[in-house]
């Protein structure tokens, strides 16, 4: 029966899983995964085929309550921008949980060579993703801000790693005979070694870290299922440690930072994505086009802003294709016309009645503008001066004085450019510096296209 | 060595086999996921939990200091837990179907 | 036989019924080619063009000396036929139903008649139709004549200087020209809007990004083999009842309805053009067949309370370079089908020939002709 | 201040200064607006329409009775301005360097000459560009002019009766009025050819679907500001060699070259035209300012050869609603910047009011005019 | 070291069906799974535990060498078309194969219930697996043209299926007790079950059967993995079983027709898809859009023919992106223009005009009908009357007389339009019956835009 | 049928998981490989081949009937290997890439 629950729980997490990878279908993917966990923790409290003091069955219960409280109202608490440092809050615990439960069993297999290594493994994993989890926290928590980077620190890490190591070794190979202090030691080791770890990564790799943590936990999870030849903890903490894997590999890759570099030395580094040529130290925020595509697909209300680098693109065909398709999803799409886009007066129009946009679509500037606050996405293709709130704000500005779309006001903005150079009027635009903007860069034909390909396959 | 893999040749194909379906669920997945795939997936090795209840019931009632332990092993499981699935959750109201 | 290319001489008439390039393709297969001097220039096509490509070019005088196919546009003078030598033959358009004196004087002075605008429109014979060739560049000059006279650009421009709404155009037919002057005033940017009584039109019209008024049919519209043949004045009431608000409305209007052998229906009254914005215009293509609009008069430009109607009848000879080219083309393809070896082969067992036939050696051999 | 509107006298103008629409706007704000008696008829606009927004309608001997600010479109009659009363403003084009007697005439009669073509092209008066909202609609005009005249359709049409193959049209520079005729010449379906000597205009041309004739740049271009401000004679031969295969295939050629302050390059010399082929048609847009082509004459059509060249000057007055409406949403934009309260409010720190004030109360103020 | 062979074996197996999924890997992929084939069988020979006699080796071999050569050589022999037959003729071998393991493994396992139900699962399943392969087989290889169909067919089908199972399940239950003809019954019932499942489905539903009968053999195979607890047959059999069920969920999408009413009655039917009301008689080939994608993708050069219909989609816009797609592929692509396609002169070039199709890419009649012989694909959009070669061989046809564009010339017809519906002059197109005639029935708005999408995948 | 379940725990998971494994390899796979993936598949499941070859081995060198049928299996076996195989390489030539 409990082999049963077990196998029930197998299957949700893998099921959760494979429908947290669609956007339709990741809530309830989530949900599935939470009900195998009950199961499984239900389970295996009340289905124990051995009898249970009570007092341990009260502890139990307490903890699992107690847990539930403070991790619901955290997790309720927590802003939406903090949520990566919770996650990472959140694996350290399981990190640490694991560790805990060899710490315990350490005694009760002394002479066991197998199960001593599944217990100096969960001990090591668990307490690297433990100590690596809490800085991780407190890095995006803005507690530990620092980058710390000894002088021949790849040296003392990888001294570390092999200390560590060593000594787990050493230990499953005496089979836990050795004294309690050494496996003191080898936790202190594992502790330090999470910290060296993530301690010189800087803040934007940091979700690439965590992720790798998180599979670390996976794996810690899955030296209790050995120890305890327990089916679900091994399913669980298998999938999450090859899944996280993959996950990592593939935010490398949204990331344009090869694994390998991620992993050894250039880990961190300043974060290359985050600082792209910013003038005056503002950072740029990129954005995938398949993030775009999401992002469009889930909107209500999408507004283009195009500009004259959609005509040096010719891209007007593919701009009215994204459009029927968005349409065709009941995302309502409009054009923001500024007087001046382009090279000529009225360029934009020309250019969109060559696709044939319906002249209905296109929206002028003084009319637009209150419309931006509703917006969910605004789609800035090839335009620059336009949007450019210098002209509101630096009186020194050569564009000061011209009236500009506002879409400022929009909960999103994204901007599709080749680079980060100017237009017409040669100035910096701070709106690609602006929190809420997201810069897609490339050709404005290519982009949208692929844009188009991609929201297709949703 | 070889002896090692002949004795565990079930739980090699289990795990193999296990982390294919890992590698092949996560596949193509949009970069928007990423994140709630990372915390969902942190919720699920939570399951780690079950280990320290087990440590838990198996646990001399006398032995305080395993208790202890254990105690804290749980509660910080259940921490996982909870707080995994609930701030995933949250991250994925974004994907409610408008209208 | 001996082709005679004949000049032109309808006021403003520009085009010439045979170019150089096609007499090229005559005389390649040995036929005789005479050019009326200075035949081609309205099409800027010089004598010597002709006579490089082997033809001879003469005064007319000359060329009455001997019977042979001349070929104009236009239809002929009567006065004029009567100078030709019998046993002579004419070809070109006739328009018979509006020009009965031709056929007549080609009876009286015994030549043969071929009329092609009345060559059936059967798959068979399009490469042979002056009407859809002519028409079609009609279509595209109607819509630049009134573009031309409107005061205003075709397409929508958001500029600094405020928004310029896009003009728009109301098109009365969809036939031939009718959707070429929808293809054109599109381009230009023009919101464009078509009624016509063939229901298969809408589909056509939206297939060239015009919107179709819809209409509602009724039995008195007779339409045969794509033509329509009449509609009862009821319908026709209740159609510019429909059409006056988007005529009210618009920038510019293009008539083209025509009812084959019947005056054209009349579409826009008085009324309608005096509800239409100062400044806009009406371009009547239908005013030679008396036209789809009341204040239109032939070859005139009439101002009416701000609005102007331009009533130019022959459109396809502003275009001449295209228009004698494809009209040429098309007298190509019945020379090929009419010329023998040696001169006419008027089979009239063809389809073809029995429709374009209208006088054979003064004889009226036309169906249409034999009953009165 | 009272604000008069002048009639138009220029012979074949149709604009108007300002519209009912703008009309309106200002006497919400307070202005009183006069308008002289007819000064909309050309764009359609009634003495009606402007009395029914709040304007007086007066004969112009009634508007002189006290100073105000006059509004017109071309550059005043010098002997008109003498007789506005003293304190009296005057805005509108003046084109300085073209009508010298006029900046003479407005000191002597001591009144205040605001010349709105010199309002400097920076991206806060966009709003206020006559000279871009007047351009654009003369480079569409232009190329309708050219397809009127041309005896052939732009579009390619495979038909029947044989191809038609697209025209071809040259266009000189590519400034507002040049991208302006490139969208139209495209959009009706010709294949279009530009050539510019600014770098940029290149890839300006080819967002429009041009096809732009690479000219290797030399040190005697000189270029400012995105003005053209010279080029050298043996520049200009080397141009034109280039440029001559181009235009002899051309059926239509658009010059719209221009230096601001200068002659007008000379682009298309008399031996182009004669390689031209007959019936081709070129239209020159900077005739007023010399010309691009050597045989245009100001507002005659010469025919040289079979070569038609158009000199119409005033492209903008044959499409009198758009450009009225553009033009008095232009004069509105300026008037915000210099109405104040009471009056003028001519503040010339501003480099808005600083570029286009000449005159002040019948002083020289504009710095261009300090130094002789 | 067996065990070994195994496993890497399996991971041939997954690796492989995994790179068969990609058209660039896919051949790597077989030859990965091959590979891995011969390891499993070379292990099992010569890694065998117990010593082997030498005639039983020499048979082994022997059997092995006369199966090569004779698979080899059939395999190298067919004909490209005949693919699909011989597919299913080695399937049917497989079946047998598993047949015959349960029909000699049954005396060894008499009384071992858990074996028992291998070795019958494995003989039935198997049993059905060759019959119905076998008339696959024949179906489409013309041997068996009818499509038989019993007045109550599907009762007296069922009847077999209950019959089948319940002597299976009545075999293992008694565990191999009962006497040995109650198994050769039970193979007769198993084999004709095949036949009927197949006999009343119509050709073109032939490949779902292959492929329902293809995941059936693989369950087969794991049967025999149970048997003798061999991971390597477990996990190919398992592994395609399950590939091959949802791979015929696949084609069964492909082809629009839900699975269920395949498997459930609708079964055949006729195939739908396979005669779309041709006149006289004569048939019509149905083409999917992803073949046409393929066809397209490997072809040099490619002529679409617009017609009407074209027009009427308004799908200027997307035959353009295809065109430029196909050139980016180092597709040639030009454009027939009929002088009277549409409705008006030149009613094509206004279209593509629109679309900004260069003036080069369009080719006259009398210029581009000599070249449809050097032509591989024709793609005929819209257009009907222009491509009929009535107008060339029937007098009495309205259209005679009329000169056609000459598309029979290509390798390849593809026709798109919304039905068989007539064009203009009213008439029935001969060209639609033609050999080389594909047709793609749809919206050419539709069916473009799905086109480019596969195109874009490739 | 509980007991069952829970002795053949390992076979279970390693079932269940396999089949997942061959649900998500075909996934999203293009419809132009749909024959070449059932042709692979095809020669995949001639492993049953190993199963004839154990047959053989086990097989009482004196027990005729059997060994014919074995050599039977064998060789259908090998046919649905080696066919299988060659076939879908012949297939995918095709994509091979031209020029
Ligand atoms: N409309 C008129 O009448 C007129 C006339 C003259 C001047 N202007 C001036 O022109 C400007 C118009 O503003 P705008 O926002 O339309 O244009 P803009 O400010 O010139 O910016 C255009 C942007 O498009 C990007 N771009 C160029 N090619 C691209 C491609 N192939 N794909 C994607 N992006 C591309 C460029 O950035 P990357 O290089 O990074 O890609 C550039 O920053 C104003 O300053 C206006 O005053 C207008
Ligand atoms: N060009 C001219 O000047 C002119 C003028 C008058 C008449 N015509 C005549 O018109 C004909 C032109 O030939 P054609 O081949 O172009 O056209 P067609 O023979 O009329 O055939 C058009 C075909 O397009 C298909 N179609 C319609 N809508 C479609 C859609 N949305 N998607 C896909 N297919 C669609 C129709 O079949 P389904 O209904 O099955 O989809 C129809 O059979 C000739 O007979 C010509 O003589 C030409
Ligand atoms: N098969 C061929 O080869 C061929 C060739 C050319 C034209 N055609 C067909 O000939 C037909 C007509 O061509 P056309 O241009 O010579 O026609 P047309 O010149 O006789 O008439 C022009 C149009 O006016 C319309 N019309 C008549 N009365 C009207 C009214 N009251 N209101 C609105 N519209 C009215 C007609 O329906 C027609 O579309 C079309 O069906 C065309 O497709 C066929
Ligand atoms: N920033 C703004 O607000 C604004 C507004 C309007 C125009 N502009 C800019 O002003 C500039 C010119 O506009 P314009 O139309 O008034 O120019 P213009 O009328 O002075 O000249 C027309 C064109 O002729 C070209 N030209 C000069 N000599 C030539 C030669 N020998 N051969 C070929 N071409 C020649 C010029 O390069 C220019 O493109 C452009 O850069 C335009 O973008 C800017």
């Amino acid at each position: 029966m409990l082999n049963l629950l077990y196998l029930l729980a197998s299957l949700s997490f893998i099921v959760g899983i494979k429908m947290l990878g669609h956007p339709e279908t990741a809530r309830k993917g989530n949900l599935l995964a939470a009900v195998g966990m009950v199961l499984a923790i239900a389970g295996t409290i009340f289905l124990h085929p051995t009898p249970v003091s009570g007092m341990v069955l009260a502890l139990i219960l307490g903890a699992l309550a107690l847990g539930t409280v403070l991790g619901w109202v955290a997790a309720k608490r927590v802003m939406m921008t903090q949520m990566p440092e919770m996650v990472s809050l959140f694996n350290g615990m399981g990190g640490a949980c694991a560790a805990l439960i060899s710490l315990i069993e350490y005694h009760h297999h002394v002479g066991q060579a197998g199960a001593m290594a599944s217990i100096v493994a969960g001990l090591v994993i668990g307490s690297v993703s433990f100590s690596g989890s809490i800085i991780a926290f407190a890095k995006l928590n803005g507690t530990l801000s620092k980058t710390l980077r000894l002088p021949s620190y790849n040296l003392i890490n990888n001294a570390f790693l092999i200390l560590t190591l060593g000594l787990g070794i050493a230990l499953v190979l005496n089979s836990g005979t050795w004294p309690t202090y050494m496996l003191m030691v080898l936790l202190a080791l594992a502790l330090v070694y999470g910290v060296l770890f993530v301690v010189p990564i800087g803040g934007a790799d940091m979700p690439v870290v965590i992720s790798l943590l998180n599979s670390f936990t996976g794996l810690a999870a899955a030296t209790g299922g050995f120890l305890y030849d327990n089916k679900v903890m091994l399913t669980g903490g298998i999938l999450v440690g090859s899944a996280g894997t993959i996950l990592t590999v593939a935010m490398c890759k949204a990331m344009n930072r090869p694994l390998s570099s991620v992993i050894f030395g250039a880990f961190g580094g300043g974060g290359a994505a985050a600082s792209a040529s910013g003038t005056e130290g503002n950072s740029v925020k990129d954005m995938s086009i398949t993030d775009l595509a999401v992002l469009m697909n889930y909107s209500k209300k999408v507004i283009i802003v195009p500009g004259y680098g959609l005509a040096v693109a010719q891209a007007q065909h593919v701009i009215h294709e994204l459009e029927e398709l968005l349409e065709s999803r009941s995302v309502e799409v409009k054009y923001a016309i500024h007087p001046v886009a382009g090279r000529m007066p009225g360029h934009m129009n020309v250019l969109l009645a060559e696709s044939n946009v319906s002249y209905d679509k296109l929206v002028e500037m003084e009319e637009v503008n209150p419309e931006f606050a509703s917006t969910d996405v605004v789609l800035v293709v090839g335009a620059n001066d336009v949007v450019n709130p210098s002209a509101k704000t630096d009186p020194s500005s050569p564009i000061y004085g011209m009236p500009i779309l506002e879409v400022d006001q929009a909960q999103h903005i994204v901007i599709n450019k080749r680079s980060m150079s100017a237009g017409y009027a040669g100035i910096d635009n701070p709106l690609f510096y602006h929190p809420k903007t997201s810069m897609v860069f490339g050709d404005a034909k290519g982009v949208l296209t692929k844009l188009v390909a991609e929201l297709k396959q949703m | 060595m070889l002896e090692l893999f002949e004795h565990n040749l079930d739980l090699i194909y289990f795990l193999i086999l296990a982390a294919f379906v890992g590698v092949e669920l996560i596949g193509k997945v949009p970069s928007v996921l990423h994140t709630p795939l990372m915390s969902g997936a942190n919720a699920i090795h939570g399951v780690v939990i079950v280990g320290a209840i087990l440590v838990m019931l198996n646990c001399d009632p006398n032995d305080t200091l395993n208790l202890i332990l254990g105690f804290l092993a749980v509660l910080l499981g259940t921490l996982n837990v909870v707080g995994g699935f609930v701030v995933t959750d949250r991250m994925l109201e974004m994907f409610k179907k408008k209208k | 036989m001996i082709l005679c290319l004949s000049k032109e001489t309808r006021q403003g008439e520009r085009r010439v019924a045979l170019t150089p390039d096609v007499v090229r393709l005559l005389v390649q297969k040995k036929h005789t080619v005479w050019v009326e001097k200075g035949a081609g220039e309205g099409s800027f096509l010089s004598d010597e063009q002709y006579e490089q490509v082997g033809a001879s070019v003469k005064p007319r005088a000359e060329m009455l000396v001997q019977p042979a196919l001349w070929l104009g546009i236009n239809p002929p003078d009567p006065a004029l036929l009567s100078t030709l030598p019998r046993g002579t033959a004419w070809m070109g358009l006739v328009l018979a139903s509006m020009h009965p004196g031709v056929v007549q004087a080609a009876c009286d002075a015994g030549i043969t008649l071929i009329s092609l605008d009345a060559i059936p429109r059967i798959s068979r014979a399009q490469k042979m139709d002056v009407l859809s060739s002519q028409a079609n560049l009609a279509g595209y000059k109607a819509v630049l004549l009134g573009a031309q006279a409107l005061g205003k650009i075709f397409p929508m421009l958001m500029t600094a200087a405020g928004t310029i709404r896009p003009a728009k155009v109301v098109i009365m037919g969809a036939g031939v020209a009718g959707l070429q002057a929808i293809a054109t005033a599109k381009r230009l940017g023009a919101v464009v809007e078509v009624s016509d009584i063939r229901p298969e039109t809408k589909e056509q019209v939206e297939s060239l990004g015009g919107r179709f008024i819809e209409l509602k049919q009724d039995e008195s519209v007779r339409i045969e083999g794509g033509y329509v043949k009449g509609v009862s004045e009821d319908f026709l009431a209740r159609q510019q009842a429909l059409i006056a608000q988007h005529v009210s409305q618009a920038d510019l209007v293009v008539t083209t309805a025509l009812i084959p052998g019947k005056k054209a229906p009349m579409l826009i009254t008085q009324a309608m053009v005096e509800a239409m914005k100062p400044g806009s215009v009406v371009v009547d293509m239908a005013v030679e067949q008396g036209g789809n609009c009341a204040l239109s008069r032939l070859n005139e430009t009439v101002v009416h309370r701000g609005v102007t109607i331009l009533g130019e009848a022959n459109l396809p000879a502003h275009l001449p370079l295209n228009a004698s080219d494809l009209f040429a083309r098309n007298v190509l393809a019945v020379l090929e089908l009419i010329l023998g070896e040696e001169g006419l082969n008027l089979n009239r067992e063809d389809e073809i020939v029995a429709g374009c036939l209208l006088v054979e050696q003064g004889k009226a051999v036309h169906p249409s002709l034999l009953q009165p």
